[in-house]
């Protein structure tokens, strides 16, 4: 099996994720596609780290699940926050943005 | 010592100082700001005395590298004609803060803040004549806009925030294509020069293909004629004349519109001789169409609106600036560079004495006033003489420099200049109907209880005046500022069939 | 042998057999996500997904990120996820109907291209030399050669990132905290008030119904007149539909008639 | 050079500082305003008095000097130098106009008495005399256009002295307008000269002529630059329209400003320049067609006018024509020109004097049918008019039979068809002037009293009588005087080198005594016709009758110029103005604000694609990566 299949893969689920952000309006879900998208980029990167035979790809993974971590934290605060005032967990109900 | 930026920092600090005191000591920061411009035109005074006449190169040189990556430098230095602009704003800076001592209370901001934007103004009509590169002048072009757009959009009357909008915008355009011009050059140089350059003096060196030389030509030119105005671009000026405090509209006009006519001087004719020389019988007729459609615009608002009526015989007077800088001759380009001096006191002058009439009378139609001979005497009498300056009497300053263009056109273009000498007649009537209309004829209802100038109007119109007549005999004392820059210039362009 | 060696850009065998048992299962997961209507059941299968991920990692000589990715993902973030669904209420399921027009089927088509684009461009992407694999750089073992290259070379980033993680930390508590308007209450005043409303029963909450064949934490138990008492059970339980009825347990009343 | 040369710029100081001081002096000066007035003016007479017999003491050929004053402007090749000339030429202008204005100015004190702004009209005559004197003593054209302007304004000012009155506001402008257009021949000289000589001084033009630098088409376009300047600054055809509507000044202005000097100024230019028109024969015959055509039409307006200041008016029109007719035909032209221009002055000056003294006498009337039988009344102003009267229409030997008869002998000598046809119309003009003339004074001093109600005449105070005792000496003796011994002539001969020409041996058409015989039969013809239409036991209707001949109904109207103008300028330049408003508004002011419409359209297009629903952005976001991947794609094909 070529290791290009891991890239494959790897496109696949980022297509999916974000097929999943396009069509979920519950904001928890929305934000595990996103999580699916960040996972799947990571796989991307570990499977180039060792295509290349350098450990920078892991590292960039690594900090891709950091940085992710952060955007769950913050980001689920969110959430709760929007819940807390709209009793909606729903994205399509915060529109603030078009008056 | 570095005059220039001395000179150029000292508005700024002073408007710094006048943005800090609190909102309500207003007395003290108009107070402020007259002391301080007063102080700067006395500076510029004392420079221009150190001012080398013989020569035609810059003086007072100032060059540090700023951003060495891009070979941008901080050139500054003045040639005579940028030297005379200086002044200009110089002079007409603290005559414009005595003289509308009392316009920004109707404004959306406090009064001290439209005395700070004036000394920044006043810095940035310092740095854009006094800038040697074509990188630092791009900056004060745009960034004049800034003050002014807040000037206007702030202080104004009537439809103020859309005046201010279409200046911004017009001007705007035309400084991006400007920008894409200043690349272009930036980016020839580099090819050319091995180094990257926007000093004017090393970008004169470039030898440009033509159809480059004409683009980039266009750029500027446009650019300029925009802020000139030259017709066709020259829809924003009645607006934002109008819309404008006269404060703002006489350093608009009379100082900041000059550095489109500057522009072409400086950048037009010196960077690009053969798109010059190419597009410059175009660029005539645009002139002759500006004197002529001026002055009509100018005679059909001479029953409308003052301040509108005042910024169409300026674009008629623009068109003469143009037709002078572009008949390629020594009398022509002299005359041109005097001209825009001129016109910045003329039109100052008519510019502040409306803006009392309309506020004594509050109203700007020019058929509400009548009879103002009679009752106010002393205002009748400026503007009448800041009128005849504008059509150009002899005896007045703007003749010279208007009889100057019309002498140089003629000797290149006799025909261009016959039909620029009938313009003279149509600036007899713009000038004169009003006249009528607003100082002659009975004194209509309104009118009886106007007040004369008072002594701060007084002061303030007094320089202006002065200034007129005296250049009307004495213009040698310009003039032997102007031409050695003006006749290297016009002899640089090398035309064929010249002595 | 080697199991993850790379022979002319070829995996070993058992690698392949293990991609091609996995991988089907993570995409079907996947869909799974887009389509299932419980934000719980998604999780799941975001928690699958990830395992299976966890385990490519390790194939790919990436042994500390494959752990570091079940320990913080599977284990961190996705509890994370299921403490918020507990906070905004797994009633609060998605109704899959779509209501902006024209979104689903531009979703569809946009992942689609960006799918097809991207595998398309893989596919014709080319390194220009051989895999080479980690071998040579794991040597000292896949830890040591992150640290070696994170504490050096990367140390500024790594610092800032723990910059950003402490922000992010601090942002979420800022984001959740609620500024409190009235003094907090005393034990006291907390108790005078619940006599005074009496909204609540002052006793405490009924217990749900006690019944010997079914661990009754689903069924409401019985007030004096035979009627179910609401408060009994959780809300939650209720807005599952999965309230059991308590008339099932009822003692037959014909019997009882009966022998009277 | 000499003392008297360093003198000259007084000339012009002395009037232009009292100018000044009057005029910023404000209300304090206004009682003294008019005495320092008159003694300027007095004081610039009496420097040019000075000027006149120190020249009188110098040989003919260097009789002129110059005074450099300083460098005016410098650019170039272009280099004009403030430096006045006073020559022969310039000398008799500087008498006039200061012998003259003094006088006017003496007048004026008792004239002006009832004015509050007796001290603002003082500082517009000083005004008016610095701006002239500029003008005859200016050595270069450009500073003689500087005095041409500087008298058109205080012409402005002082015909809208009394700009209350709108009517009198619009004549102020319209004069000042007329003027304009002359002036852009003036301009157009300037520009030709220095283009053609390098020069724009009078004497470096006449050398560049000399040393046959141009072109003749060069010298005519110069030359009809300069005629269209004197057309406009004279009031002649077809400029001509403003000068009956300048009657609205003040009379002492009418009698200075639009009768003695200004009006004379084209004749000055045309003189001054005899160097080009000599060379240039096109234009020369154009000075003589303006001429003539001006001669008549003046003089038919004049037989028209019941208004006694724009039948006078009318007069000087005529008289003016006269002598543009006379520069055109050659150098012996010019003498004769400058010595009706002299004559003129005098008689001319006086009877606008004299016509003041009546309007001052008869509550500020002008119309004539309300006068009648005024000579009892007015004893001093009737004969003084009547001398002045007398000189007009060329009765010997007063001054004005001196000075045109040698016009129309000229003219009759021009030759061939021209010298007929010129000759028969100066004959015809002296007819016609001397029956308007006749008129005029008939029905001003005899028959019978046709006053409105409330009139009073009374003779004018002495200060007011004196100055037109003053000019009538002039009228009577002027002409006398000039003309012995061709003394007029010889004077300024250098000047116009008309002395070599040989005046007197030239072969005449007529010999001049028949010539004066028809002058003087035409003048009798003319005055007959006056004595049976308006003398004695005829009654004069005080209302204009209205059924009158198409002919008299077309010169009341002034031959029509005005509507002329008004069809052929005034009407289309108003389209034209309204039509530019329109199109500015519309076309380029509209295609700036359409781009901006433009703009608004597609951003409120594109404002739908912002629907507030994160998930549409996000489908856009996914749009331009699918952009940027397939423009990535492409790129890498």
């Amino acid at each position: 099996m070529s290791l290009d299949y891991y890239l494959y893969l790897s496109a696949l689920l980022f297509t999916i994720g974000a097929a999943g952000v396009l069509i979920r309006r519950n904001a928890i879900v929305v934000f595990m596609c996103i999580e699916l998208m960040l996972n799947a980029s990571n796989l991307a990167f570990v499977t180039f780290a060792r295509m290349n035979g350098s450990i920078d790809g892991q590292i960039f993974a690594f900090f891709t699940m950091v940085v992710a971590a952060c955007e769950v934290v913050v980001g689920l605060a969110i959430i709760v926050t929007i819940y807390r005032s709209r009793r909606s967990a729903s994205v399509d109900d915060a529109r603030l943005l078009k008056l | 010592m570095n005059w220039l930026t001395i000179l150029g920092l000292l508005p700024l600090i002073g408007s710094a100082a006048v943005f800090l005191l609190p909102r309500e000591k207003e007395v003290l920061a108009k107070q402020l700001a007259l002391g301080i411009s007063s102080l700067v035109a006395v500076a510029g005074l004392a420079m221009a005395t150190s001012f080398d006449r013989g020569v035609s190169g810059f003086q007072f040189v100032e060059k540090y590298s700023w951003i060495p990556a891009f070979g941008i430098n901080y050139g500054l230095g003045v040639d005579g004609m940028a030297l005379l602009l200086i002044l200009l704003a110089l002079i007409l800076t603290p005559v414009v803060i005595l003289a509308c001592w009392n316009e920004a209370e109707g404004g959306r901001w406090s009064v001290k803040t439209f005395f700070a934007l004036l000394l920044i103004l006043e810095t940035m009509m310092i740095g854009v004549f006094a800038a040697t590169d074509i990188f630092l002048f791009y900056l004060f072009f745009e960034a004049m806009l800034i003050p002014v757009y807040f000037l206007i959009g702030g202080y104004g009357s009537g439809e103020r925030a859309a005046a201010a909008v279409k200046f911004l915008l017009y001007s705007l355009f035309g400084g991006l294509l400007m920008l894409a011009s200043i690349i272009g050059l930036y980016v020839v140089s580099g090819d050319q020069l091995g180094a990257a350059t926007f000093d004017v003096s090393e970008l004169q060196k470039l030898s440009l293909n033509n159809q480059t030389e004409l683009l980039l030509f266009l750029g500027f030119f446009i650019a300029f004629a925009i802020k000139a105005p030259l017709w066709p671009f020259h829809t924003w000026l009645p607006d934002a004349a109008k819309a404008a405090t006269p404060g703002t509209s006489v350093l608009l006009l009379g100082v900041l519109d000059k550095v489109g006519t500057y522009g072409m001087i400086r950048f037009c004719l010196s960077l690009f001789p053969d798109a010059s020389k190419q597009l410059g019988p175009t660029i005539i007729v645009l002139s002759l169409i500006s004197i002529f459609y001026g002055a009509f615009l100018a005679i059909w608002q001479s029953n409308g609106d003052i301040k509108r009526l005042i910024s169409y015989t300026s674009i008629s007077h623009f068109g003469f600036i143009t037709l002078g800088i572009f008949a390629f001759t020594a009398q022509g380009q002299s005359g041109s560079i005097l001209y825009m001096v001129n016109h910045g006191f003329s039109t100052a002058a008519l510019f502040l004495i409306a803006g009392w009439m309309i506020a004594r009378r509050n109203s700007s139609k020019v058929a509400d006033f009548g009879g103002l001979q009679r009752v106010t005497p002393l205002l009748a009498w400026t503007f009448f003489i800041a009128g005849l300056s504008s059509l150009a009497l002899p005896g007045l300053s703007s003749f010279v420099s208007e009889f100057l263009v019309l002498v140089g056109t003629f000797v290149r273009y006799p025909v261009a200049a016959v039909i620029g000498t009938l313009g003279i007649i149509l600036a007899a009537l713009y000038i004169l109907i009003p006249v009528q209309r607003a100082l002659h004829g009975p004194v209509l209802p309104g009118n009886e209880n106007l007040k004369d100038l008072n002594l701060r109007e007084k002061i303030a119109i007094a320089p202006v005046i002065a200034l007129i007549i005296a250049f009307g005999f004495f213009p040698q004392v310009l003039l032997n500022v102007i031409n050695p820059g003006a006749q290297a210039s016009v002899a640089a362009l090398n035309i064929e069939g010249d002595k | 042998m080697n199991l993850a060696a790379i022979i002319e850009n070829q995996t070993e065998i058992p690698e392949a057999v293990l991609f091609f048992i996995l991988s089907p299962i993570m995409v079907l997961s996947a869909l799974g996500m887009l389509l299932v209507k419980k934000a719980v059941h998604s999780a799941l299968l975001l928690a699958v997904i990830m395992i299976g991920l966890a385990i490519f990692y390790i194939a790919n000589q990436a042994s500390f990120l494959g752990i570091v990715q079940i320990v913080v993902y599977t284990g961190a973030v996705m509890m994370l996820f299921l403490f918020i669904l507990m906070l905004v209420g797994v009633d609060s399921s998605d109704s899959l109907e779509e209501t902006i027009r024209g979104q689903r089927i531009g979703a569809i088509l946009g992942s689609l291209g960006v799918g097809f684009l991207l595998i398309s461009l893989l596919s014709r992407a080319d390194l220009g030399r051989p895999y080479s694999g980690l071998d040579l750089v794991n040597v000292e073992g896949n830890v040591q050669a992150i640290a070696n290259t994170l504490f050096t070379r990367y140390v500024w980033a790594f610092e800032v990132i723990s910059a950003l993680l402490i922000t992010a930390a601090l942002g979420a508590m800022v984001l959740a905290h609620r500024e409190r308007l009235l003094p907090r209450k005393s034990q006291r005043e907390l108790a005078a008030e619940r006599v005074r409303q009496n909204v609540v029963p002052v006793a405490g909450l009924p217990g749900p119904g006690t019944y010997a064949q079914h661990n009754a934490v689903d069924i409401p138990a019985l007030l004096p007149d035979g009627t179910p008492a609401d408060l009994s059970v959780s809300k939650v339980i209720a807005a599952r539909g999965e309230l059991a009825n308590p008339s099932t347990f009822r003692m037959n009343e014909k019997k009882e008639e009966g022998q009277e | 050079m000499n003392v008297t040369s360093q003198m000259l710029v007084f000339l012009i100081a002395i009037p232009l500082f009292s100018a000044a001081l009057l005029l910023l002096g404000g209300r304090a000066l206004d009682k003294v305003g008019h005495i320092i007035g008159t003694l300027a003016s007095t004081a610039a007479f009496a420097v040019g008095v000075i000027e006149f017999l120190a020249m009188l003491g110098r040989a003919p050929e260097n009789r002129a000097v110059t005074q450099p004053l300083f460098t005016w402007i410098e650019v170039g090749n272009f280099n004009v130098g403030a430096t006045l000339l006073l020559d022969q030429l310039s000398v008799c202008f500087v008498l006039l106009i200061t012998g003259v204005g003094t006088l006017i100015h003496i007048y004026s004190i008792a004239y002006m008495s009832h004015d509050k702004d007796r001290r603002r009209f003082f500082a517009y005559l000083n005004f008016f005399i610095a701006a002239m004197l500029l003008l005859v003593l200016g050595d270069s054209y450009l500073s003689l256009y500087v005095g041409w302007e500087g008298v058109g304004l205080a012409s402005y000012l002082l015909i809208g002295f009394w700009n209350q009155k709108p009517t009198y506001a619009t004549a102020a402008k319209k004069a000042f307008i007329a003027n304009r257009v002359g002036d852009v021949g003036l301009s157009l000289a300037v520009m030709i000269a220095f283009v053609q000589f390098g020069s724009v001084s009078f004497s470096g033009v006449a050398e560049g002529i000399e040393a046959g630098q141009t072109s003749s088409l060069a010298l005519n376009t110069l030359g009809l630059a300069l005629l269209l300047a004197a057309v406009g600054k004279s009031a002649q055809f077809p400029l001509q329209a403003w000068l009956g509507d300048a009657m609205a000044g003040p009379t002492p202005v009418s009698a200075l400003i639009h009768a003695a000097t200004m009006v004379t100024a084209g004749v000055y230019l045309i003189s001054r320049s005899h160097f080009v028109f000599d060379a240039a024969s096109v234009a020369q015959l154009c000075v003589v067609i303006v001429g003539a055509i001006t001669l008549l039409f003046g003089a038919i307006i004049g037989m028209a006018k019941d208004d006694i200041k724009k039948a006078l008016a009318a007069s000087t029109m005529s008289q003016i024509g006269y002598m543009i007719l006379a520069t055109g035909l050659g150098p012996v032209g010019y003498a004769f020109a400058m010595m009706h221009l002299l004559t003129h002055g005098f008689f001319k000056a006086g009877m606008f004097l004299g016509a003041g003294s009546v309007m001052h006498g008869m509550n500020d009337e002008v119309d004539m049918r309300k006068y009648g039988g005024l000579r009892k009344y007015m004893p001093i102003t009737f004969a003084t008019f009547g001398l002045g009267y007398l000189a007009i229409i060329g009765v010997p030997p007063f001054a004005g039979f001196y000075s045109k008869d040698k016009i129309i002998e000229i003219a009759l000598d021009a030759g061939g068809a021209k010298g007929i046809i010129l000759g028969s119309i100066t004959l015809l003009g002296a007819a016609i002037t001397a029956f308007y003339m006749s008129r005029v004074m008939l029905m001003t001093f005899f028959g019978a009293k046709r006053w409105e109600a409330g009139a009073h005449p009374h003779e004018s105070p002495a200060l007011m009588t004196i100055p037109m005792i003053v000019l009538a000496i002039g009228s009577v003796s002027a002409g006398f005087f000039f003309n012995m011994g061709d003394r007029f002539i010889n004077f300024l001969s250098p000047i116009f080198h008309s002395g070599e020409s040989g005046h007197g041996e030239k072969e005449h058409l007529l010999p001049p005594i028949v010539v004066s015989a028809l002058a003087l039969t035409a003048v009798a013809i003319g005055v007959s016709i006056a004595i049976a239409k308006y003398g004695r036991g005829k009654a004069i209707p005080a209302v204009a009758p209205s059924d009158v001949s198409l002919w008299t109904k077309v010169a009341r109207r002034d031959l029509l110029q005005d509507e002329f103008n008004e069809t052929l300028f005034m009407r289309p330049g108003q389209e034209l103005t309204k039509a530019l408003a329109v199109i500015d508004e519309k076309v380029i002011d509209g295609a700036v604000r359409g781009v901006g419409s433009i703009t608004l359209d597609v951003a409120s297009g594109l404002r739908k694609t912002q629907t507030g629903f994160v998930r549409s952005y996000a489908l856009w976001i996914t749009v331009g990566a699918v952009g940027i991947l397939a423009a990535i794609a492409v790129m890498s094909l």
